[in-house]
């Protein structure tokens, strides 16, 4: 096992199953020549030419209906979305058209499709271009929502998801690329739909994905410190989702914390503490607490920007709130 | 032509019309619920055009898509119990008369959502492309279709990437109430053609003859790797734009001319008048074709319902 | 008061605002000549002309572009989108634009926009044409989101909405158009942003809105003659959600069921149900229950796809299970 | 045209240059966050289209907006404080580099989604229109933005509703990394004017007298009732697409042969050569732009963040 980035990691999925699959390719702006906006990309196009590694016109829309379409006549594509902000631009295909087309047929159509997506805010590009608009997809019954918080994860994860006969938004955080971990090398396969616990503990159980699963770490190792055990459950699919993890932990530790970047209403924290209450009522000793965005449009500057973001400081308030109330 | 080639495509029409006359009727009985476009005027359109194809030619269009399916060779049954919402429907009775399909027939469907399959389409032809194959996909869509951005996104991706795809308007001059100059810039769509730098074409739609041969030109230049065309099919649609249309939008009048257009009656003229068939020949086929419809139609009644349980089905491939 | 139908009343606020405020004026398909799909603009074409009722064509982001643009100069534009469903198409337009233009700019930019929209299934038009996502509109900071369920409301929240200084997602529902109730003549307005007790009860909590107002009434008069007393609470805006009597009613029931039309998962009963136990947990009696649509595609079969939309019996059923357990 | 207009112009064209000259270096020491996408190499295109336009005639532009806001009368310290997230700044801090905007000098921004703003221009010159207005508003998009639907919608919108826009496309030759034929069907955008039914003009983006020319007239010509009409200004960026960019995707020879045909340089040439003014008058013009640089940054660099509490504040105008 190598300790290597969640770049390379997600690199290394794609060029893996690239060389093993000869129907896999790459669809995207700036995917080719400029070797991906954020890097993942880079070197494909010389190794795997312009036919594999197809740099598109800025045109969203295009790009997810050309996955689709190519996905119905058994190619496996990978379309990148430049960031998760400009699905916006293809909504219609992905919730309307990829979501719905196998079911609508009656089962005949078969589109294994990749979409990947960075999300994510922190970075001061403004409020158009920070959102972790996660749970609106996850709405969305035919799609498949993936979101790793580790190196391994994303790896094993895409190379699930370019496997898989259904369509895939595989959502990749902007500010996690750079982080570390041990990623096995060579076939390695992670199933979608499996939430795992990342750290145990007794005293909180912890829901959360992505990039929050980072800093509810940092949290976790600080309140450790301070003898409060952190139980970090992550969710790592968003649909099909897999609360058992979940209603497991909660029946040892009795209280639930749950953070993610995305708005609190109408979010994933919505639906978590919705599942957990109606799967381990009898069991909840404090009410369910949601860390999440603050709601408002994310703005430019970077002080207020943070302060909008879920903190390890808002996650630590969090966790000793649902413990002493 | 083969003599038993325009036998069949006539008789092709006359089962689409003769299907959607029925539908109608089923659709005012209740036995059809949804919206219910009729292809009734525009038979000669995709009788023509994909009399042209090859199999491994695919085929993909709007929600107008009834007539489509016969001539990609569904069978009147499969399509009527759609229509029914029927398990034995193309769709399994999930997908209604805007969602037919049937991959094996490279038909790729039946498309709700104005415009969202041109892309898709792009994507169909990317496959082909990519694989090396020789096979064209023809896309078909309204005139209305052809404002909204997924046209353009289409249609200049195919450019650049010089992808087999005949685009083909059927423009029957409206998009519901909307007639073509109150919702696009340019009357003839075909002129939409030269922002992609793409050949284009127009052909009257009400001849059957004059689709095959412009289509059937076009469609082969592709195929020999001339990249994607345009083709503007002009035509009408003789009834309102789904069931429950008020037809406030256009006068007696017009319909009634163009309705003097058939595209039936003047195919059936041209092969009397060529002496390819005869009258009597043609009533014939007029009768099968009034046969095929009320087998299809009895076949769908005595269809079975889905089961309670296929609402869980196909949501995902992988369970 | 006069007892009229929800298109009535619709059309009424439509043609009463327009009529007092000559920047009021209509986009949309059909809306002209055609007197709007729903016949809700039927007449208007000839009485305020082409300028005033505009027909477009088929190009939903240039809708509601169109109509942030009008907005932006000061008129008031009602840019109605066919189905609620073609919103995929302008997406963009209505989460990243209309929702965040006037924080992203720092206060200068004003849109007093309306777009209504008609969702809802039931109606066999498949699963492309049937959607019930209201709670992913809510999500997004900025906009507004108004769902009402009753004629009265219908007018008087339109008027509100067309009154408002801010975009405005109206959601009305197809198969509502032919209620009736009484409606208040002339300039009434009912305040954005409010619940409302719209039966009172003292056993179970039944918060919905839009279309399933109509079927947890029939269900609670049901129930009632079972001597059981649902008090139905009726969200009425989405976004931003006043959870005040929603909370005040449970407090006094202690049980609440959630009925909506969407689907489950990241739907609007996961935030209610959130919320009730953040702001009530220990008044909770039992579990909070969610009724909601089943996690499918909306198939075209009308057995099935009736199937698939929560019935009175389905509400019935809750209700009595958050009773009885 | 006076001499002290020519003055003015150059002087903004210098400003702007200095100031995205100083922001790169803002940029790399941290003060500016977020993407910078700098204007230069591009003054000429929007100094000359902004200097005919009348105060009523609005402006909207895509991210790529430093210049533009300097054109349309922002002062540099409210930009370079916008850059720098201030509370003074145009935008408040909230908006950043990609969304400079200040409606009362009818600028309405610097937006970042690619071609979203073109359907927003629509709208503006439908207030217009609604109102009888004899006001035209001018919508500035790259190359790379013409393949979105956004474009497409946009234009045939305006073009049947014959509003008052002037489209322009600042054709630098790149999307990125992308080249315009790499994206595009056709490779001069013009011509995509021809599926909307549009007039449509190119021009030489370096030329700043060049753009005026066409420009005026374009304008007047839309003022007058001439409906929507593009316009294709030919320019390139010196930089890369914004800060970061590893620009392997063009040579930079290429670069260093556009870098020689500066449009400050060539319109400081034309300047001397027909003798509207003087070596030293410009060097004096230059030194006042590097001063009104300085006095931005400063004025920027002492300026208050946003205070804590404006995060909650215009999410609604209503609260
Ligand atoms: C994106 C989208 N917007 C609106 C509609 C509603 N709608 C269905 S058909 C139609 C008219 C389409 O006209 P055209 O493309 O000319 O096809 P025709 O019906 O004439 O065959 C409209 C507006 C839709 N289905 N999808
Ligand atoms: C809808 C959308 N897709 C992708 C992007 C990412 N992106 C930002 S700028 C850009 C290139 C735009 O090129 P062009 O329109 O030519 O403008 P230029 O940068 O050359 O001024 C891209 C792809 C975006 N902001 N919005
Ligand atoms: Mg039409
Ligand atoms: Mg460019």
């Amino acid at each position: 096992m190598a300790r290597i980035t969640m770049r390379e990691a997600i690199s290394q999925a794609l060029w893996e199953e690239m060389e093993r699959d000869p129907s896999v390719f790459i669809l995207g702006e700036e995917v080719g020549v400029w070797g991906g906006t954020y890097a993942v990309t880079k070197g494909f196009y010389d190794h795997f030419g312009g036919e594999r590694v197809r740099d598109t016109p800025i045109a969203e829309a295009a790009i997810i209906g050309a996955a689709i379409g190519a996905a119905l006549t058994g190619l496996r594509p990978v379309a990148e979305l430049m960031t998760i902000n400009f699905a916006f631009s293809s909504f219609d295909h992905i919730v309307n058209q990829a979501a719905k087309m196998h079911y609508m047929f009656g089962g005949q159509m078969v589109l294994p499709l990749v979409i990947r997506a960075v999300g994510g805010g922190g970075r001061q590009l403004g409020a158009t271009h920070s959102q972790t608009p996660d749970a609106i997809f996850a709405h969305f019954p035919g799609l498949t929502v993936v979101a790793p918080g580790t190196p391994a994860d994303a790896k094993g994860l895409l190379k699930a998801a370019i496997r898989s006969q259904d369509p895939v938004l595989f959502i990749e955080h902007a500010t996690l690329y750079q982080i570390r971990g041990e990623v096995p090398e060579g076939d390695y396969v992670v199933p979608i739909g499996k939430s795992t616990v990342q750290r145990p503990g007794r005293d909180v159980t912890l829901v959360t994905y992505s990039k929050m699963l980072e800093i509810s770490t940092k949290a976790a190792e600080q309140l450790s410190k301070e003898g409060i055990e952190v139980e970090i459950v992550d969710l790592r699919t968003l649909r099909p989702l897999d609360i058992e993890p979940v209603i497991a932990s909660f029946k040892k530790t009795n209280r639930a914390v749950i953070v993610e970047e995305g708005w609190k209403s109408y979010g994933v924290g919505s639906e978590i503490a919705a599942r957990i209450y109606e799967e381990a009522f009898d069991y909840a000793d404090a009410p369910v607490k949601r860390v999440a965005q603050k709601e408002v449009p994310l703005p430019y500057n970077r002080t207020l920007e943070q302060s909008a973001i879920p903190s390890v400081e808002d996650v630590i308030a969090a966790v000793k709130e649902v413990l002493h109330g | 032509m083969e003599k038993t080639e325009h036998l069949k495509l006539y008789h092709e029409m006359v089962v689409i019309r003769r299907m959607e006359e029925k539908s109608a009727e089923l659709y005012q009985q209740g036995k059809i619920g949804g919206f219910l476009h009729l292809y009734i005027g525009q038979e000669a359109v995709s009788t023509g055009l994909i009399s042209m194809r090859r199999p491994e030619d695919r085929v993909i269009t709007a929600y107008r898509d009834h007539g489509v399916a016969i001539n990609c060779g569904l069978s009147a049954r499969e399509v009527v119990a759609e229509l029914m919402g029927k398990a034995t429907g193309c769709s399994k009775g999930k997908g209604g008369s805007m969602h037919l399909a049937d991959v094996s027939k490279n038909f790729w469907g039946g498309h709700a959502i104005v415009g969202a399959h041109l892309p898709i389409a792009t994507g169909l032809a990317l496959g082909d492309a990519y694989r090396g194959n020789k096979a064209v996909t023809i896309c078909m869509f309204g005139d209305g279709a052809t404002n909204i951005g997924y046209f353009h996104e289409a249609l200049n991706m195919s450019a650049v990437w010089k992808l087999p795809v005949l685009w083909v308007c059927e423009n029957n001059q409206y998009g519901m109430g909307t007639a073509v100059d109150r919702a696009s810039a340019v009357s003839e769509i075909a002129q939409k053609a030269s922002g992609y730098g793409m050949p284009a074409m127009r052909v009257d739609g009400m001849d059957l003859m004059a689709v095959r041969k412009v289509a059937g030109e076009m469609i082969e230049q592709i195929r020999a790797g001339g990249g994607p065309m345009l083709l503007e099919i002009l035509t009408y649609r003789f009834r309102g734009h789904s069931m429950g249309d008020p037809e406030r939008y256009r006068k007696p009048e017009e319909v009634h001319h163009w309705q003097e257009n058939d595209p039936i009656g003047i195919y059936r003229k041209y092969l009397i008048d060529q002496k390819i068939a005869s009258q009597a020949e043609l009533d014939q086929l007029d009768d099968d074709a009034q046969a095929v419809v009320d087998d299809a139609v009895a076949f769908a009644e005595a269809s079975p319902e889905p089961a309670p349980e296929d609402l869980y089905k196909n949501i995902y491939v992988e369970a």
